[in-house]
């Protein structure tokens, strides 16, 4: 079943295609490598999907319900879709802990206002950042982390919102080699319980160990899905990357 | 010692208007300059009961806000559309207008003659003609807005305030409705400074539009700032030190009509200074 | 029709004439420091404060006393900029933060003014100076007003030309533009911009002496003629040059209007109705699209 | 070190705040030659050219012009004949292509010499010549980056410093951007410092290069060297 439909997308900045003609499935319950080459249009396309930018022309359909209002997709949390950002855009002068409680909050206004300490919010809140062992800092102010925990305390704040569909804007940059391991086990235990998962990554490593499933797009347009191993071999793929005599060598 | 509760008459006052737009600043990011409006309209509905009708003083209150109450939601609907410097403009385009109808509807507030003759309140035949009853009155009214906004501040509602005030796109992309937020946080902060208006009036017993004007808004806003944003006992500090500062000066012997400008003086310096050195004010902990 | 509609008119036109300097000073700066500058206000009081310090002495005729206001509130919106701004944008302040510095350094500089000249009104001009008024049109304007009309057309040509037809001036729009581009093709952005605000600082500073030469000059109308400048450098359309010129006469006269069947203290409030409007329609209008 | 290389970088470190951007880089680049800067995002190549062109501090280290030490401080460089086409900035979108032409030429006194400069230049981009009067920010990603090479080639600049040329284009526009490149080297001998990742683009324009990961030049001389040693791990990074 197809979780996320997608179907030929446009948008233009000034007289450029940024995306032309977009179109593509995403299956339930998989995950999907989204790969290209810098400003191949792939951020573009996941922030038309989670209403960051208006959608020039093209629909999309998100378990099966087309998105009409496209206002109406900012509010990712109605669609049960979660983010994460390649510049993680995260609440600098909050602490890491209220970072994370917040998307456990009541969302209308009134019964947050009632909503004081809750033990169910903060038991879960310390599970999930003693998994990405951010527990320590949680009393830290969010700006004051480097580059990499901020990325972490971003990828934390996705699991604690426990959306059926879940995109990484390249959630490995910035990391060490034993955090990137603990990020790609979070990511196939979220395979495992059923989420929907798209990661848009240039670290072929994490997408051929990861990604049932690609897509390779490449100046606005999709040039090739298919299984990752099949995908990434075929040589106007490479072409796109690093060039045709280099790699024939 | 009758100066003494003169001052702190003035401090829970000017506390009370601090407090609130602390609340809408360094809690939501909003940089509203309508503050002196709503703080004259309190002012203005308890003065015309208070001389024309026999209300008593708490009714008086309570009518200030419910007046408030739906122009606040109305002005919040329209400020809201802006992005912040736009924002910043329209809430003080809306504070010339409010103050603009406060000198001509001669009929309604009597313009710039203002309003005199505003009696003390009687409560609980307690009569509060005497300022040191007063000064209890004040205290009260301070320590219950100060109980609430503290208790705003704790809830999770407070939390999505200080994210809309972060980076409102991500708030509302968690499915929060970030602009009923703003509107219910302007409709509170707003009726917190009609309830300052009926103290004012009530204790001054005369009120005039002059001290609803752009300038009190941005006297507000540099009490705020100084004090702190983001820290309601910075407020405090901040009104304490506006309070006292022109004590110290005639203290030390500055004649008393330049004491006022030197206050604006040194305030606008260490606003400068602060800017530099610690944009969260003294005891803040938002940095603009 | 001898109503007093063409009297209003003419007060319009001379008050627009006086806007426009403001509107025009503040629009430079704006587009260079993206921030609205209260400090702006303060200048204008500089100027104005400056020229009747020199005349009230005669230590200088009107001439000489109008310039020497032009130029040291040139410096002082220099020195400003150099002391406050600079170094606030060099740590990369918001523009937020600038805003509320630029509220300090107009407090300091109205405590200042009235605490050497205190709250008084001011006119420039000594009473026993026959004021020549001629009448065109049904409507009185005097000589004074005559030369502000005629300074202001002066000013806006020599603007219009220094920041239209110079290489200056289109270094200066693509500074405006995009200052980092600028500074990564290899211009000295915070040179160029302390010439333009020294520039603006002296027209806005010209305001101020205008406005004291007609109406008078007190130290708490210097923040009001300074909101006036912005409502009409937005209204006006900030992005073209010549657009603040054309919202400062449009509410120069619909303030002098509007006040033929309301009384003289709507001004301020007319002025703020009109910029509201136009941000609600210029809202409306995006969202549109 | 040879002294007839144009620009010479002698153990360069430079820091964003904290952050150590440039560890020890040394580097040259020869009169009329193309030099390349390769490695993976976020490995400091713009780093590089902003240190070069003075937008950001030496922490330690010597640049040297024509074997001259001299502290690059960024608006005087185009006295120095050095232009710089970065990323983010190429362009004043809000300007049309004329006038961004005419402040490529703002170091240049005399109008009618700029004048002059930017038709000798549209001989080099007459695809530019149908935009003139066309807000540059409307201009297609190719367009822009035309644009952006024009108007650092109107100061007759001796270096060009380019970021990442071809990022957004597609492969046919790309290799346009690389032919022009190749033009201007061979026509006006100006020397350039191109970093890219188009590996197969870049091999066509220069042999030669450095390749840099986070902040070190781990490698630098002939392309294939360093692509034997750093296949897999360039693009798998």
């Amino acid at each position: 079943m197809t979780m996320i439909k997608i179907h030929n997308l446009r948008k233009r900045f000034g007289r450029a295609d940024v995306v032309n003609n977009f179109s593509a499935e995403i299956f339930k319950n998989t995950i999907v490598g989204f790969v290209g080459p810098n400003g191949s249009g792939k951020s573009t396309v996941i922030n038309l999907l989670t209403g960051v930018e208006t959608i020039d022309h093209g629909d999309i359909y998100i378990s099966d319900i087309l998105v009409k209002n496209k206002k109406k997709l900012i509010n990712n949390y109605s669609f049960n879709i979660s983010r994460t950002y390649q510049d993680p855009r995260i609440f600098d002068q909050m602490s890491v802990l209220e970072n994370v409680l917040i998307v456990l909050n009541k969302r209308k206004v009134l019964s947050s206002f009632f909503e004081t300490k809750k033990p169910f919010n903060s038991s879960k809140v310390e599970e999930v950042l003693r998994k990405v062992d951010l527990w320590g800092k949680r009393s830290a102010l969010a700006g004051d982390l480097s580059y990499g925990q901020r990325k972490i305390l971003e990828f934390a704040r996705v699991l604690a919102m426990d959306t059926r569909i879940c995109i990484f804007d390249e959630p490995f940059a910035g990391l060490f080699a034993e955090m990137k391991l603990i990020v790609s086990e979070l990511i196939l235990d979220l395979k495992a319980s059923g989420k929907t998962v798209v990661l848009i990554e240039h670290d072929m490593d994490q997408i051929v160990k990861l990604a049932d499933y690609v897509l390779v797009m490449n100046a606005g347009k999709l040039i090739a899905k298919g299984k990752p191993s099949k995908i990434l071999s075929r040589n106007d793929i490479l072409d796109i990357y690093i060039g045709k005599d280099l790699h024939e060598k | 010692m009758e100066y003494l509760i003169h001052l702190a008459i003035l401090l829970s006052i000017y506390a009370i208007l601090g407090i609130s737009l602390n609340l809408l600043l360094g809690y939501t990011g909003l940089i509203s300059l309508t503050h002196a409006s709503f703080f004259g309209m309190g002012a203005y509905v308890t003065a015309l009961l208070l001389v024309h009708t026999k209300t008593s003083f708490l009714l008086s209150v309570l009518l200030g806000v419910i007046l408030v109450m739906p122009i606040s939601t109305f002005l919040g609907m329209i400020s809201d559309q802006f992005n912040k410097n736009d924002y910043m403009l329209v809430s003080l385009g809306l504070n010339v207008i409010i103050f603009g109808l406060f000198n001509n509807l001669s009929n309604l507030t009597n313009g710039a003659l203002g309003i005199s003759g505003i009696p003390r309140p009687v409560l609980f035949n307690i009569d509060f003609s005497s300022n040191s009853n007063y000064l209890l009155l004040a205290l009260v009214l301070l320590l219950l807005i100060y109980l609430f906004s503290h208790y705003i501040v704790r809830t999770s509602f407070g939390r999505v305030l200080k994210t809309i005030r972060e980076d409102e796109n991500v708030s509302k992309s968690f499915g929060f409705n970030t602009r009923y937020y703003k509107l219910v946080i302007f409709v509170i902060t707003a009726s917190m400074a009609a309830v300052s208006g009926s103290l004012y009036a009530s204790y001054f017993s005369y009120i005039d539009p002059s001290s609803f004007s752009v300038t009190t808004s941005m006297l507000i806003l540099s009490i705020t700032i100084i004090g702190g944003l983001a820290s309601l006992p910075g407020t405090l500090i901040g009104t304490l030190f506006f309070i006292l500062f022109p004590e110290l000066l005639r203290f030390v012997g500055i004649p008393s009509e330049e004491v006022f400008q030197l206050r604006q003086l040194m305030f606008g310096l260490i606003i400068v200074l602060l800017m530099m050195h610690r944009p969260q004010g003294f005891m803040g902990k938002y940095k603009l | 029709m001898n109503s007093i509609l063409p009297q209003l008119l003419i007060n319009g036109i001379v008050a627009g004439s006086i806007y426009t300097l403001i509107a025009l000073s503040y629009n430079l700066i704006f587009k260079l420091t993206k921030f609205s500058n209260l400090a702006h206000g303060g200048v204008l009081m500089i100027g104005s404060y400056v020229a009747l310090y020199l005349t009230q002495n005669s230590l200088a005729n009107l001439w000489i006393s109008g310039l020497v206001g032009m130029v040291l509130a040139g410096c002082g919106g220099f020195i400003i900029e150099k002391t406050t701004f600079l170094p606030l944008r060099k740590k990369g302040a918001s523009s937020m933060v600038l805003f509320i510095a630029s509220l300090g350094v107009m407090m300091i500089i109205q405590a200042i003014i009235v605490i050497i000249f205190s709250n008084q009104s001011w006119n420039l001009l000594s009473i026993d100076t026959i004021s020549v008024t001629y009448s065109i049109f049904g409507g009185l304007i005097s000589n004074t007003q005559v030369l502000i009309l005629l300074i202001d057309v002066i000013a806006i040509l020599i603007l219009t030309a220094l920041f239209k037809l110079t290489l200056f001036g289109k270094i200066v729009k693509a500074i405006g533009d995009d200052a980092e581009t600028a500074k990564v093709i290899g211009i000295d952005t915070e040179k160029y911009t302390g010439i333009v605000v020294f520039i603006a600082s002296s027209i806005v500073g010209l305001a101020g002496i205008l406005i004291s030469l007609d109406a008078g000059m007190e130290p708490s109308i210097g923040l009001g003629f300074l909101f006036k400048g912005i409502i009409a450098s937005i209204i006006g359309g900030a992005n073209n040059f010549l657009g603040p010129v054309v919202g400062a006469f449009f509410l120069g006269l619909i303030e002098n209007v509007g006040i033929w069947k309301l009384r003289g203290e709507w001004k301020d409030v007319i002025a703020f109705v009109v910029l509201i409007l136009y941000l609600s329609f210029r809202k409306i209008k995006t969202l549109k699209e | 070190m040879k002294n007839n290389s144009l620009l010479n970088l002698d153990n360069v470190t430079a820091n964003y705040g904290s952050f150590k951007a440039l560890d020890r880089v040394s580097l040259t680049v020869g009169e009329g030659e193309i030099a390349l800067l390769l490695g993976p995002n976020g490995s400091g190549k713009s780093t590089v050219l902003k240190t070069i062109f003075g937008l950001l501090p030496i922490v330690s280290g010597k640049i040297s012009l024509h074997g001259l030490p001299f502290k690059p401080v960024s608006f005087e460089m185009p006295m120095n004949s050095f232009a710089l086409v970065l990323q983010g900035q190429k362009i004043f979108p809000g300007l049309s292509t004329h006038e961004n032409l005419e402040i490529g030429g703002f170091s240049i006194k005399s109008k009618e010499l700029v004048d002059k400069r930017i038709s000798e230049v549209l001989d080099i981009f007459p695809m530019l010549i149908k935009l003139m009067e066309i807000k540059a920010g409307l201009l297609s990603g190719g367009e822009q980056q035309m644009l952006a090479l024009a108007r650092s080639l109107i100061a007759n600049p001796k270096i060009i410093l380019l970021d990442e040329p071809t990022l957004g284009l597609s492969p046919k526009i790309a290799k346009e951007v690389f032919h022009k490149i190749k033009e201007i080297n061979e026509l006006n001998k100006v020397s350039f410092l191109i970093a890219d990742h188009n590996l197969n683009l870049l091999s066509f324009l220069s042999r030669r290069g450095y390749y840099l990961e986070s902040g070190k030049v781990t490698l630098c001389g002939n392309l294939d060297k360093i692509f034997e040693k750093h296949f897999l791990k360039m693009i798998m990074k």
